[in-house]
């Protein structure tokens, strides 16, 4: 089975590469981004488990390694076979 | 095995000509399968067989007393005292960079570490050398970031710093940059590792990354010349693993520590193929590998695949039965995959197995020595002489210099490249004593009191307008650079970036820059030890400018002799040592005022530099320079202006004094006069230096400048010929800075793009 | 500085026999991920913190900061330059905090030249345990210019507060962006980062080492 | 209006950050991680259009800028408020 997770900078902490990006795109010519958030995707491959130890086992993932809770917060998604 | 039949358009979409497919069916004695045919397509690129460069490659000198290991291997040695040899080389990862400048470059800075540490050496310090596209387009400036940032992830994440290297800007590299990476490293003479498969019966053993589908086809790619078509084509990239390289470094510099090894070679261009046919073909003997056994990180690849395959951080390592398994255990320790894939053989066969089958098996030596070589047809190109008549008359000459050297100063390439090198992390190791800025940097070898100076340097439109004197004067420039910052040169190795050779005037200029090369390293007695050429560089039937480059390695034997370019204290005495000449021609003076590229390049006269060069040495070693900056690109005024501005803290001004003696005003500025260096002494050291010059017997030109000044302004006053009144020059010193220091970053900052 | 080293391997588990431990800088895991998420769960890592906790002296450089972060001995996280790109160059640093085990050498106000050379060195911590460290002296260190004045041009990487450096609230553990070790023997014309290894060994032995011949 | 846009490596194209996580993970015990694959994960507020025309600029967007499409693929859901 698969887990998806985002990780997104908490809301009100600075995220310079969402800036520069917005910045870039207004360059471009892209008019009206309002705002641009920066954040990680990452796709988990796992062996067969329930889905709720799956849960389980991804939410620990985050909390200890995957994400910095200081700031940055995660959601995820299982997707079983 | 499975039989693909061999037609016409298969040996062409492998870029082998109908006569080179003759000649493997005579290597062979019968039909390739398709494999075998994948393998001679990339062993016989150009690339990867230099076919069209190797006859005259011999030109090169390549011995010397100091010379521990020449041409051949994946770096060349020179002795540097105490026991140690500095490893070093460059090459060039031009086609990568343009499809994907970030990777490309990235793992182009791979590729080089690991040239130079499959040779056993630690490395210490890369440099690199590049040509964009002017700045006014998008593309070129993506191109730039991505190459710049590429450098600077690898190598600052790899742990070795970067220390120096060279850019200029000229639209005929927008369809054609080009990035060439250089990479020094340390090791004691006698534990030198060669890529050598010796010993039958010996083990073969695959270490580093997974191999994966990534860039197959890549060394013919880097052999063939772009249209807009493959920009589409785009091949499989190649990601780079800055950190998994770390570890196989210090896996392979525990292997010579353990002295577990008898050979070994990096996987690069032609991945699994060349690394083991050359260590083959250098050893006489042959090598059996089973595919099944390399590690893999995609499914059902064919054996064709495994073998081309061109996954980055890889090694080959050649092992006595009975260390293999120390071999793996340091591979563990380190946490990488390792396997033994195969064994040398006595029959000289490259011979390929997946399991039980045969799937390729062809002479290693027809691969590798035995490929084509030509002698192409050479001519120079009709517009030789239209681009080298230059006629002066008709150029107004300068009655101000002013608002000149302001222009020139902020030219992208002659202006400051902190915008570049403050990306890269030049002070990793704390061994680097002369950070990017200076003409030449340098690191110490700690524990040995010694430095190293090195620099890479090369002017194509010299080598434009007369590609012998362009190579000539590549070499005099990279050996005053050193020589100026208190190094004695040791050895050379080049990156020889042109375009197709199959054009007879491409081929030429080929051909005269080698030439130049040679002669000039020939005299200063510095033996080319390492090199790599890159063919090709051509799209849409556009060359780009010859373009060798010369990195080149000199030892500082005494840490106090290490020097710098920027004036030091007020007061001292500003020399120039060497002549002023009317020289014009090529020069970025006449591109930026005039947008011109033409005339016949500064004449180099060899003896003269010579000489200019050993008088400084000398001064250095007594003790008696306070700066030394040779004049390069923009003449001397942007010469005198980078020795103020460049102090790391306090620039200082300076008060010059020049007399015209006959010569335009803009040449006398803005000239391009080789064998000049613009130096600082104490004025207490004045006389000592004088008489010390006079002494070399009157081969060595000197004359006065001025004085270092602690206002903030530099003055020059020209002392017209005969009656007429001097022309008188001021700059704040603020003002010349704020165009050279933020030129490039307001460039990019602008036209800021993808 | 006359000292005996020993570099330990980060599968070691134990710390003993030391005086203070230092982690320097470098790019732990390629910094895959984050900067030092994945060397924090390096098996030494526990012991570093069990040494922190029972007051042994921790200096964390550049990296090791990030590490630092990464385990919570010390707070807030990194994030990207706001220039983005990698920075190396000279800085100033202000000592705000002398009265600590790192800057004992130093009176508080003295400007120490030091380069930085990072891409995630944008100090983050959120409003409450700001001014905890505020309040406590935990800054250590903030970037200024040559005179000593805290400007925002001077801050090279848009750290909160221009934090170049911060200590634990018992005082024995510090991180820093900025490389002292780089700027610390007679070869390289600026040794300042000599003064916060003077420090150390001064709080641990008790006397100041002879200056480097 | 507001775009999520997932960025993730090509298949087939080495993913050394993936690499290393999955190894960390490992490490920490986690078992049964067969493959990671990092990709990044963008949040852009765009002012009110019509969601085809959203759609249509999303996807330049990603083409010119956001996305390196040598070795990176995209996927996006445009979310109307
Ligand atoms: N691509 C680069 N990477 C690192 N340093 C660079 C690069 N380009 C230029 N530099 C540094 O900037 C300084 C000036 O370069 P350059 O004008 O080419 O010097 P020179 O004319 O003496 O060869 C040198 O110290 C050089 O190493
Ligand atoms: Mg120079």
């Amino acid at each position: 089975m698969k887990a998806k997770i985002y990780i997104t900078l908490k809301n009100g902490i600075h995220d310079p590469q969402g800036r520069a990006i917005q910045q870039s795109l207004q360059t471009l010519g892209f008019e009206g981004v309002q705002d641009v958030r920066m954040g990680k995707f990452l796709e988990v491959d796992l062996q067969e488990m329930k889905k709720d130890s799956a849960e389980k086992t991804i939410n620990t993932m985050c909390q200890k390694l995957l994400a910095n809770t200081v700031i940055e917060d995660f959601r995820y998604e299982i997707i079983e076979n | 095995m499975p039989s693909t039949t061999i037609t016409p358009q298969l040996i062409q979409q492998h870029g082998l000509s109908e006569d080179e497919y003759q000649k493997i069916l005579t290597h062979l004695g019968r039909e390739p399968n398709l494999t075998e045919l994948g393998v001679f397509s990339v062993m016989w690129s150009e690339h990867c067989s230099y076919k069209s460069s190797r006859v005259h490659l011999k030109r090169f000198p390549t011995e010397g007393p100091q010379v521990v290991q020449g041409p051949g291997e994946n770096a060349g040695a020179v002795d540097i005292g105490d026991g140690f040899a500095a490893v070093f080389k460059m090459e060039s990862h031009n086609h990568p960079s343009f499809i994907e400048p970030f990777q490309g470059a990235a793992t182009g800075v791979g590729g080089i570490l690991r040239d130079i540490f499959t040779m056993g050496a630690r490395p210490i310090a890369l440099l690199n050398s590049l040509r964009f596209g002017e700045l006014d387009s998008p593309q070129n400036t993506h191109l730039l970031k991505g190459v710049v940032s590429g450098i600077s992830w690898y190598g600052n994440c790899i742990g070795v710093p970067t220390i120096g290297g060279e850019i200029t800007f000229n639209d005929i590299y927008s369809k054609n940059p080009l990035v060439n990476v250089f990479c020094l490293g340390i090791v004691k003479k006698d534990r030198l590792l060669r890529g050598l498969a010796k010993g039958v019966g010996n083990q073969v053993l695959y270490i580093g990354a997974k191999t994966g589908r990534d860039g197959i086809h890549g060394a013919t790619m880097a052999s063939d010349s772009f249209d807009d078509a493959s920009e589409k084509k785009r091949p499989n990239v190649q990601v780079g693993d800055p950190f998994l390289e770390k570890l196989l470094l210090e896996a392979c510099l525990e292997f010579l520590e353990q002295d577990l090894l008898v050979g070994i070679q990096d996987m690069g261009a032609a991945g699994l193929t060349s690394s083991s046919c050359e260590m083959a073909s250098r050893s006489g003997t042959g090598i059996e590998l089973d595919v099944g056994k390399v590690p893999r990180r995609e499914h059902n690849m064919t054996p064709y695949e495994i073998l081309l395959s061109e996954s980055q951080e890889r090694m080959l390592l050649v092992a006595q039965p009975g260390k293999e398994q120390a071999v793996l255990a340091v591979c563990q320790k380190w946490g990488i995959d390792a396997a033994v894939v195969g064994k040398v053989t006595d029959d000289g066969m490259l011979r390929i197995r997946e399991g039980d089958q045969i799937v390729a098996e062809i002479p290693a030596d027809a691969i590798a020595e035995g490929a084509p070589r030509y002698e192409r047809p050479s001519a120079p190109p009709q517009y030789q002489e239209v681009l080298q008549a230059l006629n002066l008359d008709a150029l107004p000459d300068l009655t101000d210099g002013t608002d000149a050297l302001l222009q020139l100063l902020a030219s992208p390439t002659i202006a400051s490249k902190r915008w570049v090198y403050q990306q890269y992390d030049y002070m990793v190791g704390t061994n680097t004593v002369v950070c990017p800025g200076s003409d030449a940097a340098v690191v110490r070898i700690k524990g040995t009191g010694k430095a190293l100076a090195m620099t890479t340097d090369g002017n194509s439109r010299y080598c434009l307008l007369n590609p012998y004197m362009g190579g000539s004067l590549a070499v005099a420039e990279a050996a005053r650079n050193l020589v100026c910052s208190g190094g004695k040169p040791l050895g050379v190795t080049d990156c020889l970036n042109f375009g197709n050779p199959e054009r007879p005037d491409i081929m030429w200029q080929f051909i005269m820059a080698v030439e130049g090369i040679a002669d000039a390293c020939r005299s200063f007695e510095v033996p080319v030890v390492s090199g790599n050429v890159s063919l090709y560089n051509e799209t849409n039937g556009l060359s780009i400018y010859p373009t060798p480059i010369i990195g080149m390695v000199g030892v500082i034997e005494r840490e106090e002799d290490i020097t710098t370019q920027w004036f030091k204290e007020s007061g001292d005495t500003i020399l120039l040592v060497g002549e002023n000449k009317e020289d014009l021609g090529g020069t970025e003076f006449l591109k930026v005022m005039h947008s011109r590229e033409q005339g016949m390049p500064p004449w180099l006269d060899l003896e003269q530099e010579k000489s200019i060069q050993a008088c400084i040495l000398t001064l250095i070693k007594k003790g008696w320079i306070q700066s030394a900056h040779d004049c390069s690109e923009g003449g001397l005024l942007v010469t005198l202006a980078e020795c103020c501005l460049t102090h790391p803290s306090a620039p200082l001004g300076a008060t010059i004094t020049l007399s015209q003696e006959r010569l335009r005003l803009d040449a006398l500025l803005f000239g391009e006069s080789p064998s000049r260096i613009v130096i600082s002494v104490k004025t207490k050291d004045l006389d000592s230096v004088r008489a010390c010059i006079q002494d070399m017997g009157g081969k060595v030109p000197m004359s006065l400048l001025g004085q270092v000044t602690a206002t903030d302004q530099i003055d020059v006053t020209v002392q017209k010929d005969q009656g007429q009144p001097p022309c008188q020059m001021v700059w704040p010193v603020k003002d010349l800075a704020d165009q050279w220091y933020n030129s490039l970053p307001s460039q990019l900052k602008m036209k800021d793009s993808p | 500085m006359g000292q005996s080293s020993h570099l330990i391997w980060h599968q070691e588990t134990s710390v003993q026999g030391m005086d203070a431990i230092l982690l320097p800088g470098g790019f732990s895991y390629g910094d895959y991920l984050r900067t030092g998420s994945i060397a924090r769960f390096s098996p030494i890592m526990e012991a570093v913190i069990q040494f922190a906790n029972q007051g042994g002296l921790v200096l964390g450089i550049c990296n090791g900061f990030q590490i630092l972060l990464e385990t919570g001995l010390l707070p807030g996280a990194m994030l990207r330059n706001t220039e983005l790109s990698f920075i190396c160059k000279e800085t100033y640093i202000r000592v705000e905090n002398a009265n600590t085990p790192f800057t004992k050498s130093c009176e508080v106000g003295k400007v120490l030249k030091l380069p930085i050379a990072h891409a995630d060195g944008n100090y983050f911590t959120n409003p409450v345990d700001l001014s905890a460290l505020q309040a406590n002296a935990q800054i250590v260190f903030r970037y200024c210019d040559r005179d000593g004045i805290v400007t925002p041009s001077s801050n090279p990487n848009g750290s909160i507060d221009n934090i170049a450096g911060i200590q634990n609230a018992q005082g024995n553990v510090l991180g820093l962006m900025p490389h002292p070790e780089r700027c610390a023997e007679p070869i390289f014309s600026n040794q300042d980062g000599r003064l916060i290894f003077e420090s150390m060994l001064t709080s641990l032995i008790g006397q100041i080492p002879l200056p480097a011949k």
